[in-house]
């Protein structure tokens, strides 16, 4: 089973990131599960939502995960505490403007993991027109994960856009490309 | 559409085919089925009526017997207008989608007591009027919980003694105004606001009719002479409710589009309320000497809001 | 009291706990055991009204402020309302009729329950003077 | 038959078989964790993709009377609520059953107030356990849509002619996407069927009472028969589950079970926590354990006999109850304790409450569990109180 877990900040997308993967994935025959942690918190306020995809049916209905991919949309969220239930093979792949070195000067705790960064933000400002971090991140995770081949997963995206304008699509499509190419 | 049904007189009124039937279990000389008559007889369309809990629900509806020859629906005391903005919103899906039982006319009306109107059921009043259901609302006003021994209700006027509100050594009762519910409704926005008086047939019959062609909400604030609670002769209703009317107590006037203001019937000769309040066991303290202050107060209300209507109707808003 | 052949047994009734009006159609006006005019409250009355033909001038008052649909309507050959009868069934005595009655002397009037209609009408009063 | 297969959340499979039952009234309310079921019917409405009437009422009370109003009308009527709407709507949720109307709930569980809690227990489901509504427990997302379809021809059949809730927990199941297979529109409402009214109020030759007073001659004998039609609608959930087997391939049944026919310790369940039970089960059978799980599928009327299959060779049974019983033992372990003693079993018994507000409950919570009472099985009698608690913090907590 594949495990994700996004940590985001109300707002920004995360949910509709998850349920967008679930799609993808769905299409491609896996079983999905896509879910979120919900307070009473609004926009703004720190949280999660996670991904499990799987060949067989899903029927684990806790939140207990050992997540392959942390993924992080908000740049402000690497100094929160993001470390915890992970496992020695866990990835992040980060938002921010920050190269690895000066991302680890910061934040000491990423030593010794596996990181990737991308700007989800820089790059969806300039391609979608608005900070909607959660498409490119999909587009990075299919670099590091190489779950599918880009174009596939932007056809696939593109598809389940539909009902926005196509400024919008396009400018989706752009950004997922763009994160795909950039995130190191 | 509807045609409006002739009633010029009662000698043509008393040809109606009758709708609410004899047998229920209202009190001897109750106003509620004298109202209920009124209404439901003003009309040939097809009616849907609902209920609230009270006096009219129980006793018109006591297993194994319905008084109603329409259909007919309680649910609470507190939904009388939910239930029926229910039926109304069926009605209206099934017509559109072309599965009607019928084509005939329907109209829609919730009776209901002041409790189930004024208070408990106020919330479900507000909301189904607010959406703009076509349904008539008719609150059949009998100033206090009469259905369960007479306690207090917010139509309860000041001074009056119910259950909850006793007079004692040191107190005259109701310490409160009757709330007023002719403005709030009218202030819904509602179609057609009025209130009547069952003494007045005729008024009664044409508030009815109107009520009928209107197509938005429509509320009814009709009094209701209650012989047990109200504590006199039960043929003596219609002689309170016409002084009820004569000395300006209850207003004949009615709201239209939710600000104009028309006073169906001006009283020529100035009866004074400290009649009205004479007729009935539930003011009886008032004239004790340490109470007449509250007669006094009752008059300078009456006064003050007849002079506001009519205020309101000559400058048309 | 409650007619015994009105009490059935559970898997007899209507699901619903519903009533209905009439059997068969409306039109047809023929109400069914179950509408409360086939109920009589006749034994609430302690007194009872009478009408008195000779002063009734047909104004329907005590037709419209009946609050218990006791007073039956006629029809006349002119299709117009005109008094027809009291319907002692479901008439609970309460003397609304009486108040109501316009008339001098007036035409309805409570006697005892008991008393016979033919002697209520002997006993009948003047027309009042005006005081 | 053909399916489509898409990612919805419980809410979403919710509002699908709504919009596919064509549904003549809608009335509701929006409550977290149901909202999105509201919000989605609304966007419905605003597509053109219904063709019935939305009233958004002011309150759950007035949705469930405006429910009653429009099914004694004489049409199809759904809504859908969660937790203190749910509570709300109690005292109307006995009316529409008590008329014998045939309106279908999504109850999406919440906890009960207070504390204020918007996640996922059974205190709402619990709540409505004696109103009188066939209550049906959803899974997950594929569930809720499948019942969903279901709950209406239970409904409407008219020796059935109750309300019927459908029941899924609140976020775990409602705010979850997962994979599932739907129907075509037209062959979802193909099995539904057209809804065949039984005594509108709206057809005027035959003009009809709803809600008369019943006092103590009548009231008696009409709950009788409300209860025989309760009872009797077991051969038509049962033959209504089959057809929907037969048609989409996804069965369902009173009671689910999974790796019971030799199990010594039993986990009895309602609700998502099944599907975690489940790989709990795999997990320690894998180590020899003889672990078995039965989900209750269907809470009101509750299956005492099929239950009774399952629970007579097992040593330990434990119940699990996501709501605080406070002051006696949960509601499915009282149900379940019935069963034992009606059949003369004698396993013993073990009620945990559990999840409360949404609390996660894991494999390993499941294991743990799995394991006390294994320690039951092995000392042949209850060596562990009757109610504990999993996952609680502070000191051990436990009762009678």
């Amino acid at each position: 089973m594949l495990e994700l877990r996004w940590h985001s900040r109300a707002g920004q997308g995360a949910v509709t990131g998850v349920k967008a993967l679930c799609d993808v994935m769905a299409h491609e025959g896996k079983h999905v599960q896509g879910f979120s942690v919900y307070g009473a918190e609004k926009r703004g306020a720190p949280m999660n939502a996670f991904n499990r995809v799987d060949e067989n049916p899903i029927i684990d209905h806790s939140k207990a995960m050992k997540p392959d991919y942390v993924l992080v949309i908000d740049p402000s969220l690497v100094y929160t505490d993001i470390h915890y239930d992970i496992k020695e093979t866990t990835k992040y792949i980060i938002t921010t403007h920050l190269s690895k070195e000066e991302l680890l000067e910061a934040v000491p705790a990423f030593a010794g993991k596996e990181i990737y960064l991308v700007d989800c933000i820089k790059i969806s400002q300039e391609e979608i027109g608005r900070a909607m971090p959660n498409t490119p991140m999909l587009g990075a995770l299919m670099k590091v994960s190489g779950l599918f081949e880009i174009d596939d997963f932007a056809g696939s995206m593109e598809k389940l856009l539909y009902k926005f304008p196509q400024k919008i699509i396009d400018g989706n499509v752009k950004a997922i490309k763009r994160a795909y190419a950039e995130v190191k | 559409m509807s045609e409006m049904k002739q009633i010029k007189n009662l000698k043509q009124f008393s040809t109606s085919k009758e709708r609410f039937q004899g047998g229920h279990r209202l009190c001897p000389g109750c106003s509620h089925s004298i109202i209920v008559r009124e209404f439901v007889n003003a009309t040939d369309d097809e009616l849907c009526v609902s209920t609230a809990t009270g006096c009219l629900e129980v006793c018109s509806t006591i297993y194994p017997y319905t008084s109603w020859d329409v259909s007919w629906i309680h649910i609470g005391f507190e939904n009388a207008a939910a239930a029926i903005s229910g039926v109304e919103a069926m009605h209206k899906s099934l017509k559109n989608n072309k599965k009607s039982f019928s084509d005939k006319p329907m109209k829609f009306i919730a009776f209901a007591g002041d409790g189930g109107t004024y208070d408990i059921g106020f919330q479900s009043l507000s909301g189904a009027a607010e959406r703009g259901h076509d349904f008539i609302y008719v609150c059949l006003d009998n100033e206090g919980y009469m259905n369960t021994g007479g306690q207090r209700s917010s139509s309860t006027p000041i001074g009056g003694a119910t259950t909850t509100s006793p007079a004692g050594k040191v107190s005259y009762g109701e310490k409160k105004l009757k709330k007023d519910m002719m403005q709030i409704m009218a202030a819904h926005g509602c179609e057609y606001v009025a209130q009547s008086a069952p003494s007045n047939w005729k008024d009664m019959v044409k508030k009815a009719q109107k009520s009928f062609a209107a197509s938005g909400p429509v509320y009814i604030n009709a009094v209701s002479p209650c012989p047990t609670e109200w504590k006199f002769d039960p043929s003596m209703s219609m002689e309170i409710s016409k002084v009820m009317v004569e000395s300006r107590v209850v207003p004949l006037y009615e709201i239209e589009n939710g600000s104009k203001v028309t006073v169906n019937y001006k009283p020529k000769n100035h009866v004074p309320v400290e009649e009205y309040l004479g007729m009935q066991g539930r003011f009886k303290h008032l004239f004790k000497p340490s109470n007449k202050h509250v007669i006094e107060e009752w008059q300078k209300n009456v006064d003050a809001k007849w002079e506001y209507l009519l205020r309101r109707e000559e400058a048309g808003i | 009291m409650t007619e015994e052949h009105l009490l059935k047994g559970w898997e007899e009734f209507e699901p619903g706990a519903t009533l209905f009006s009439f059997e068969g159609k409306p039109d047809q006006e023929v109400h069914h055991e179950n509408n409360s005019v086939q109920h009589s409250v006749a034994d609430w009355r302690v007194d009872k009204p009478v009408h008195n033909k000779e002063f009734c001038i047909d104004c329907q008052f005590c037709w419209v402020y009946c609050p218990d649909t006791s007073i039956i309507p006629d029809v006349d050959d002119k299709g117009k309302g005109i008094f027809g009868h009291i319907d002692y069934k479901h008439c609970k005595g309460c003397g609304i009729c009486v108040d109501v009655c316009p008339t001098n002397p007036k035409s309805l009037l409570m006697f005892a329950d008991h008393l016979p209609v033919e002697e209520a009408l002997r006993q009948w009063p003047e027309k009042e003077e005006k005081k | 038959m053909e399916q489509n297969r898409i990612v919805w959340d419980g809410n979403m499979a919710a509002s699908q078989a709504m919009r596919q039952a064509k549904i003549d009234v809608v009335a509701a309310y929006p409550i977290t964790p149901s909202t999105p079921i509201v919000q989605n019917y609304s966007q419905f409405v605003a597509d053109g993709d219904v063709d019935g009437e939305f009233v958004m009422v002011e309150s759950e009370h007035s949705a469930m009377s405006a429910c009653v109003g429009a099914a004694s009308a004489g049409g199809r009527v759904a809504t859908a609520t969660s937790s203190q709407g749910y509570a709300l709507m109690i005292e109307v949720l006995y009316q529409a059953s008590g008329m014998r109307l045939p309106i279908v709930l999504n109850a999406v569980n919440r906890a009960l107030a207070a504390p204020l809690n918007i996640h996922g227990d059974h205190s709402d489901m619990y709540l409505g356990r004696d109103a009188g509504w066939i209550n049906m427990v959803a899974n997950n997302p594929q569930e809720v849509y499948d019942l969903n379809l279901c709950a209406f021809k239970i409904a409407e059949d008219y020796s059935v002619r109750l309300p019927v809730a459908v029941n899924q927990d609140g976020f775990l199941v409602s705010h979850t996407t997962e994979a599932l297979n739907y129907l075509p529109d037209d062959e979802a409402y193909k099995f539904i069927g057209d809804y065949k009214p039984h005594n509108p109020m709206l057809d005027p030759e035959k003009p009809v009472t709803y809600g008369a007073q019943t006092e103590g001659e009548w009231h008696y004998e009409h709950k009788m028969r409300h209860e025989h039609a309760m009872y009797n609608s077991f051969g038509v959930i049962e033959k209504v589950l089959a057809e929907y087997k037969e048609l989409s391939g996804r069965e369902y049944k009173f009671v689910e079970t999974y790796q019971v026919d030799d199990a010594e310790e039993i986990i009895i369940c309602m609700g998502s926590v099944a599907g975690t039970t489940q790989l709990a089960v795999d997990k320690l059978r894998a180590e020899g354990k003889k672990v078995g799980l039965v989900s209750v599928r269907l809470w009101r009327p509750f299956p005492k006999e099929e239950l009774a299959k399952y629970l007579g060779k097992t040593k330990t049974i434990t119940v699990l109850d996501r709501s605080a019983p406070l002051g006696s033992t949960g509601a499915l372990y009282n149900e379940v304790a019935a069963v034992m003693v009606d059949n003369g079993y004698n396993a013993v018994l073990l009620n945990y409450v559990y999840g409360l507000g949404g609390r996660d409950m894991t494999i390993d919570h499941l294991t743990e569990i799995f394991n006390s009472a294994k320690e039951c099985s092995d000392a042949g009698k209850r060596v562990k109180p009757l109610i504990q608690t999993i996952n609680l913090r502070g000191k051990e907590l436990s009762f009678y």
